[in-house]
């Protein structure tokens, strides 16, 4: 019987990763259905409509908690703490992944790659070129103070892709890094508290965000974030402030670590935005399915794997254990973690979607149009507020 | 007295399609009105709360999105309704120059083969400031130009009505090509006799006689303009901001993004309306057509 | 008085015979006028604007990754290869399998011979009964199918989901034609209505007084006559089922993912470096079906419209 | 060979009562000509027997048969159809054999039947032929041949010959006739051409406005039209409809014209003799006139009239003349009109016995 | 008003020679009818003249002008179209006037033109209505009026009246008729109508197959027929045209039928005078015959035949006889024709001096 795997998965990197498990998985005498639905063409009702279709598939890649309450209303979850703790694999998960693999108290997901969306990666050559050295920048000021440089030598300091989610994640990652991490979880978190919304973090915040606006280029609208990624490996651009999947990317164009790239946290940073891609697993299934499925989360948590995964897809593995080399970025993160009050939660594991998406067309109709003030985007927020959570 | 096959047979050979109508169609429909007073989220949630059964729609009245999506389903509707005028022009002039009939009539019409997601791309090339129409027109030496429309969100709109009348032209040239066809050669012959410029004979008789024609595109046209998403989502997936956001937009936006089933049908419901309230004219006026057709 | 110049010879054969003018002075040629030459020069004009996404899209599908980074989509290659058709024909991969275009496009026929045969047959013979027979309901009903020709699938999405579900045929090829079907009927019901709305009654009269078989009528008479429309039926359907994303993600099956989505995969979130080359051919590729059955059977396009194909 | 019947049979559209409690019946073997103008009801009538439109009220029979519910196919009859309504897609043989269908007949009887309708109407070189292929009376042929095989007691016809070309008309005029001499079946024959009306019917029934205004044999409906709109329909050119007075003269019933001419009335058969004064139309054949010029003893009425103009048809001439502010036409001779000039008086006479008049209220004849 | 000339006019489409070398002149204020079946090329011809189409060689005069290469609405004429094209989306008025937009003429005069054509053709009441509110009839009258305001002096029709109804197309005859008389243009008209041809025409042309079969006024075709095809086409019933041959009788022509009859031809006027033994056609018009039974001196043919049927037509009534293979057609009375019986042998005579005779082998006329 074929387990059925949905994802929405399908840059290089990520396919090279999910091979990975492919391969160990198929090891275990298992066969591998693949079903394939990219970010932007509506991953998440595909999923939900292959649920209530009655078609779901037995392993997806999904991290919304409201997802797998649904799932348990429909009867269908499948909860893991036994299973977990039977083979035990929390003692080698941080602390961090623990928690956003939760849903109301109980082990719902299978966590696979941990990447902080908010990294800057830069171009080591043209930094060289044009005089400039990232790590010895201390704050976002120092940042844009070098740009100018870059510029005169007609170059792109910062590449942008302009589209709604990726000012959505650059905006969070900005929260946490010049807000910290209690503004951060009062907007992003769990419970939304609407007092924060109109206050002097959040004008600083928007404020930044124009800055960052102000500095894309011309060719910024609607560029993919590989695309845009791509513009720095190639050297048009000196760096990309995004997740740091995009380090699939320098690795699929066989560039290395610490010599033709460099990573840092944004200058300056109160705190990192972690994701944790997850996979969940379907419940109330025929015993050798679900022995299957557990099969499938055993090869995601095998520590070998984990190395192996995360070194193709550019994340940074979530088993403290995990073995194998770390080049250098991950080196990078895993030294962020290090500190548990240095980091917060990706949105999509934590905050209501509606109220979310709401954010995110306000954050992009704001970084759209340069003669909407932040007042204006704060009574937008506000009242969307009002009517999502209020 | 035996059975009268010839009344029955026809009502049989229509339950199908009766069967589609009423559960595909209006029963959904139903259930799409009826969610849209619920608050649901992911999935269906069957309970009205009945003190706030409107606050998907109070919603709506107040989201600067949504006034957006309607702003340009007119915009959209004025700006694309350019393709029926250039669609005349060009079934115009291939009609009256016969020569290269077929040739022209083919490459007018092949945009509608190709689906939107592959010309999106191309579109999106043409009008991109770094590699496209306009740095081409800069190093040709138009250094003035400014094509970015793109980029901005007042201008994004034209952007996505340029590829929509590309895509659609021809075939509103086709129903035009077929329409001036059905016109009665011995007038074109009359006129050329009178001595009536060919200026004149255009506005004051072969359009008017085209009517029904263009009510058939009109029709054509709205249907598709209220539909439009494709055409969104390859060109511009809305950006920049939501500047070029449209009602079938919003209502998958809502479904996907925001997750809300409940807000997405009362959207859903508002764009029905607005259906109702275009299409009800123009089924008037079709009506009525029909009637003076019939009786001339 | 009149003078009767010539009385002719009478039969037509000797005709031919006759002397011919000598002289054949002013045989006159009707050559380009002025306005002839502007309205060719405009109609040409007008072809190449649409014919430059083509081109675009063409050249780069043939172009290196170098030469498209080098920014100039309007050059012509420098050097010309088929290595991207190629590879998005074999290798590219959609999700985790790199198997190439060919895996969605036979999806895609698979999809497409189903879907067509479903929608048109249904459309078709309710079309028939609509115009040829006497259906008290008849106003009404055609009053609903036009209020339906206007509803997006979005707003009935997760109802047919359950429909498609409880008829079993959910993520399955027959789930994804069920509701190509479903979404088509009510504009093709409303082209073959009109199309055969212009059949005489005197036929339909005589059929009945013959048979009095509807189904009968309908493949014997009706069924034959029907060319036209088919045509540009199957020319709209073929475009719109094989170009479709939504119907064939949501509905179809594990193993059946259509070209489209295959396309989408790639150019969405193209593989390591972008590959716009591939990305083109690919679109191409998967732009090649409809665009041959324009190109071949185009001019019946225009022919059955003209023939009432589709009116109000 | 079956009579049929139309009983009380009333026809609405909608609000639109098109036909309203109309009777008629024809007998067997009988060729029943329905002449009427445009919009009338004839093709509703038909239709209605045919079984192809429903009837409002009222009854069909069918000889003893009441088919007035029955699907078409069931009531043993075939028609003929103005537009031919020949199958497009299917050979000649293809469309005398479709007509068949529905009888579930052995192969050997339905090749049998083809080939004698075939013979009958000599279209056998062109069974493997489209109805494209056909002259217009070559589809005339064939769309009769449909109807034949299926030796229906009954054969419908509407207006069969109205796309045909003068000739052919007369052509197939004959054709008709002839097969209903050799087959004997009943028909009822759709027509608005009067010519073929007069030459084809055994009976006429003049229908105007849904209602049937004379019911007769084609000498009947010409020589005594019961009312106007009968004796203005039938003959052309024209008859000369004339208003006049009742008046006595010698006794004898007499007719004054507006114009003050008289003409003598003594010898027409008055259904009741009308009192003197009332306004009357008097009805004149234009060929029973006299010739222009020659002299006719005992004359009904002798006028002296100018002549506007005359109009030559080749084997005819027709003199009009002026009177009152009207025309009078008359048959004059070819070679006899060339003699003529316009603007010249003419004496002409018209015979006794011959006139036809109506009450100029109700119109009906007197 | 000028007269109209074709010279040498030759009429390809693609390699298909529709007209060849033909010549054709009208005098000023002549009514030319051009008659023919259908696709003999009479529009053809109308549409070169008027300038719609183009003429592959030849030349075209109107008066002293060549117009060959003139724009239509340049040379001075104004046409009635078959499906009278009128515009459909301008009342009657707008018609009329629409026609002179191109002449720039003073507002006041064009009012005054309209209001000259809406009178003559008493369409005023019609004036704001459109096309399509407009019976047949008015429909034509608009069209001519169009045709009128222009002050052309050569007006082309083609087949005017073949969408009326048979009333108003003896209606509209008399009216273009009257209209001619009136205003005497040049007209050139376009029908496969004879009886139109006939009663309209001071010259017609006969064509067929893109050739003039004959040009001369209706009397001349139809009493001197140039060949079988014009004899045939013209007279309805049609000519009876009979197989003989030339022979002597006494010295004197005469010709034998197939079936051995005799028929005197010493009167009749010959071109050459045939040898004997030549195979002709003998054409005898119907009307013609001396009525059944009633005695004929000095007929040039008695004939005893077996009567087939009768038709009657109302005022008239055709006898078909068995003639050989075929039937011969002649006219009786009315009241004569109800006396005959079918299969009664009746004995008719044709005069002399009014037979045609046609070459067997060339079909013209000896
Ligand atoms: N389906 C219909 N709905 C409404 N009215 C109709 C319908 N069919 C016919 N009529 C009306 O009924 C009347 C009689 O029509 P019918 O077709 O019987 O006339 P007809 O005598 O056959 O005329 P024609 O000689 O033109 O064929 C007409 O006034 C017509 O307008
Ligand atoms: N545009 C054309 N191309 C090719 N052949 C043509 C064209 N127009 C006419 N013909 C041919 O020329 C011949 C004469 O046509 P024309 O229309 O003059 O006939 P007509 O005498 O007016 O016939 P009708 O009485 O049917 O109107 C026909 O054989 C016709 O097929
Ligand atoms: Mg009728
Ligand atoms: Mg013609």
């Amino acid at each position: 019987e074929d387990v059925i795997v949905f994802h929405n998965w399908s840059s290089g990197p990520e396919v090279a990763a999910l091979n990975i498990l492919k391969e160990d998985f198929e090891s275990k005498g298992h066969a591998w259905t693949d079903i394939a639905i990219p970010h932007d063409t509506g991953s998440n009702v595909s999923l939900l409509n292959l649920v209530t279709g009655g078609n779901p598939p037995n392993v997806f890649l999904e991290s919304s908690p409201g997802f797998y309450r649904d799932l348990a209303d429909m009867g269908l979850a499948r909860p893991l703490t036994d299973w977990y703790e039977a083979n035990g694999y929390p003692e080698h998960l941080p602390a961090s992944v623990l928690s956003s693999i939760t849903v109301d108290g109980e082990i719902m997901k299978v966590p696979t790659a941990i990447h902080i969306d908010g990294m800057v990666y830069y171009n080591m050559d043209v930094a060289e070129e044009v005089g400039v050295d990232p790590t010895s920048w201390t704050s976002l000021e120092d940042m844009f103070a070098s740009f100018d440089a870059v510029r005169e030598a007609g170059k792109v300091p910062l590449a942008i892709g302009a589209q709604q989610w990726q000012i959505g994640y650059l905006t969070h990652a900005l929260a946490a890094a010049v807000a910290g991490p209690d503004f951060f979880n009062a907007i992003y978190g769990g419970e939304v508290d609407p007092a924060v919304i109109d206050s002097a973090e959040m004008r600083e915040l928007l404020d930044w965000l124009r800055r960052f606006q102000e500095a894309a280029d011309e060719g910024a609208v609607n560029r993919d974030w590989n695309v845009t990624t791509n513009m720095v490996i190639t050297g048009d651009a000196l760096m990309q402030i995004h997740g740091d999947w995009m380090k699939g990317e320098w690795l699929a164009a066989g560039k290395v670590a610490g010599e033709d790239f460099g990573c840092i946290q944004i200058p300056g940073a109160e705190a990192v935005s972690v994701t944790v891609d997850s996979w969940g697993l379907l419940g109330d299934q025929s015993e050798t399915m679900d022995q299957a499925e557990l099969d499938f989360a055993a090869t995601v948590l095998d520590p070998a794997v984990q190395a192996r995964f995360a070194a193709a897809k550019g994340s940074t593995p979530v088993r403290l254990d995990a073995t194998g080399d770390i080049d250098a970025c991950s080196q990078e993160v895993l030294a962020i973690l290090e500190d548990a009050e240095h980091q917060v939660a990706n949105p999509h594991s934590q905050v209501d979607a509606d109220w979310q998406s709401s954010l995110w067309d306000v954050l992009f109709n704001y970084w759209s149009d340069p003669s909407m003030t932040a007042d204006e985007a704060i009574e937008q927020m506000t009242s969307n507020y009002d009517l999502i959570l209020g | 007295m035996s059975i009268r096959w010839t009344r029955i047979a026809p009502q049989i050979a229509l339950t199908p399609a009766l069967a589609v109508t009423l559960v595909a169609f209006i029963g959904s429909i139903f259930w799409t009105i009826y969610l849209s007073f619920t608050r649901s989220r992911r999935v269906p949630d069957y309970a009205i709360d009945w003190s706030e059964w409107g606050r998907q729609y109070a919603r709506l009245a107040q989201d600067a999105g949504w006034s957006t999506a309607l702003w340009n389903l007119i915009t959209l509707g004025v700006g694309s309704g350019l393709a029926i005028v250039f669609g005349f022009v060009l079934a115009a002039m291939i009609d009256r120059e016969k020569r290269g009939e077929s040739f022209f009539r083919t490459v007018f019409l092949y945009p509608l083969a190709v689906s939107l997601i592959v010309t999106g791309v191309a579109w999106r090339w043409i009008l991109n400031p770094t590699m496209g129409l306009e740095a081409t027109l800069h190093r040709i030496g138009f250094e003035n130009v400014d094509f970015n429309w793109l980029a901005q969100g007042d201008t994004a709109m034209y952007a996505i009505i340029l590829a929509s009348i590309w895509q659609s032209s021809g075939f509103y040239m086709a129903l035009m090509i077929a329409g001036l066809k059905s016109i009665n050669s011995e007038i074109w012959s009359a006129a050329r006799l009178d001595g009536v410029s060919l200026w004149r004979l255009y506005i004051e008789i072969i359009i008017p006689m085209m009517k029904f024609t263009f009510l058939t595109c009109a029709i054509l046209l709205s249907l598709g303009v209220i539909k439009a998403y494709d055409i969104v989502l390859a060109m511009t997936n809305g950006g920049p901001g939501q500047s070029t956001w449209v009602p079938a937009y919003f209502v998958i936006n809502a479904l996907s993004q925001k997750q809300n089933l409940g807000y997405a049908s009362a959207a859903a419901v508002m764009m029905l309306l607005i259906t109702l309230a275009v299409f009800l004219p123009l089924v008037l006026l079709t009506a009525w057509q029909n009637r003076r057709r019939a009786a001339q | 008085m009149t003078d009767l110049t010539v009385t002719e010879a009478a039969a037509g054969a000797t005709a031919l015979k006759r002397r011919r003018p000598a002289a054949r002075t002013r045989r006159r040629h009707r050559g380009l006028n002025g306005r002839s030459l502007a309205v060719l020069v405009f109609l040409t004009m007008c072809a190449l604007f649409f014919c430059v996404p083509l081109y675009v899209v063409l050249t780069t599908s043939l172009k290196t990754m170098e030469e498209i980074r080098q920014g100039q989509i309007f050059a012509l290659p420098d050097t010309w290869t088929l290595e991207a058709w190629r590879f998005a024909w074999n290798e590219a991969c959609s999700g985790i399998t790199c198997e190439g275009l060919k895996v969605g496009f036979w999806n895609s026929v698979r999809i497409l011979v189903p879907s067509l045969i479903l929608s048109i047959s249904l459309a078709m013979v309710t079309g028939y009964a609509l115009a040829l027979w006497e259906v008290k309901w008849a106003g009404t009903f055609l009053f609903l199918l036009f209020l339906c020709a206007f509803v997006p699938l979005q707003i009935i999405m997760f109802p047919l989901i359950a429909i498609t579900r409880s008829m079993g045929v959910y993520g399955t090829i027959l789930g994804v034609a069920v509701v190509h079907a479903v979404m088509s009927m009510p504009v093709l019901t409303l082209i073959f209505r009109n199309y055969y709305k212009d059949i005489p009654a005197e036929i339909m009269n005589a059929a009945i007084m013959d048979s009095g078989s509807f189904w009968r009528i309908f493949g014997e008479i009706i069924l034959p006559m029907s060319g036209n429309i088919l045509i540009v039926v199957l020319i709209l359907q073929i475009t719109n089922v094989w170009n479709d994303y939504l119907i064939g993600v949501t509905f179809g099956g594990y193993n059946t993912q259509p070209m489209t989505v295959n396309l989408a995969n790639m150019v969405t979130v193209s593989t390591g470096t972008a590959s716009y080359n591939v990305d083109m051919a690919a679109a191409l590729l998967t732009a090649i079906p409809p665009l041959v059955v324009y190109f071949l059977v185009g001019k019946f396009f225009v022919a059955g419209i003209t023939a009432g194909a589709i009116k109000g | 060979m079956p009579s049929v019947h139309f009983e009380h049979i009333v026809k609405a559209y909608g609000a639109v009562t098109v036909l309203d409690d109309l009777n008629l019946s024809v007998d067997d073997g009988d060729f029943l000509v329905l002449l009427g103008p445009s919009g009338c009801g004839k093709t509703t009538l038909l239709n209605m027997l045919a079984g192809l439109t429903d009837v409002t009220d009222g009854r069909i029979m069918i000889g003893e048969r009441d088919v007035t519910d029955l699907d078409p196919k069931d009531r043993g009859l075939a028609m003929v159809f103005q537009s031919y309504a020949l199958y497009p897609t299917k050979t000649v043989r293809g469309n005398l054999k479709f007509g068949l269908s529905a009888a579930k007949l052995p192969r050997e009887e339905v090749r049998r039947r083809v080939e004698w309708a075939a013979q009958v109407l000599q279209i056998e070189p062109l069974m493997d032929r489209r109805p494209s292929q056909l002259s217009g009376g070559q589809r005339q042929r064939v769309a009769i041949g449909r109807a034949l095989v299926k030796h229906a007691d009954v054969l419908l016809f509407d207006e069969p010959l109205s796309n045909l070309d003068a000739k052919l008309r007369t052509e197939m005029r004959l054709e008709i006739k002839r097969l209903h001499d050799e087959l004997n079946p009943t028909v009822v024959y759709v027509t608005h051409d009067q010519i073929e009306a007069m030459t084809m019917a055994t009976k006429i029934a003049v229908m105007n406005g849904g209602v049937i205004q004379q019911f007769g044999t084609p000498d009947e409906i010409y020589e005594t039209p019961a009312n106007l709109f009968v004796a203005s329909f039938i003959g052309a050119p024209a008859m000369n409809l004339k208003a006049a007075r009742v008046t006595k003269r010698d006794g004898r019933v007499a007719g004054v014209f507006d114009g003050g001419q008289t003409i003598a009335l003594d010898d027409y058969r008055f259904r009741a003799t009308p009192e003197e004064g009332r306004p009357i139309v008097v009805g004149m054949r234009p060929e029973h006139f006299a010739p222009p010029g020659a002299p006719l003893d005992a004359a009904a009425a002798t006028l002296d009239l100018p002549l506007q103009h005359t109009e030559r048809t080749g084997s005819d001439a027709t003199g009009y003349l002026k009177f009152d502010d009207g025309l009078l036409a008359l048959r004059v001779e070819p070679g006899h009109a060339a003699r003529l000039r316009a603007g010249e008086t003419v004496r002409v006479g018209f015979p006794r016995g011959k006139a036809n008049l109506f009450d100029a209220a109700s119109g009906e004849r007197l």
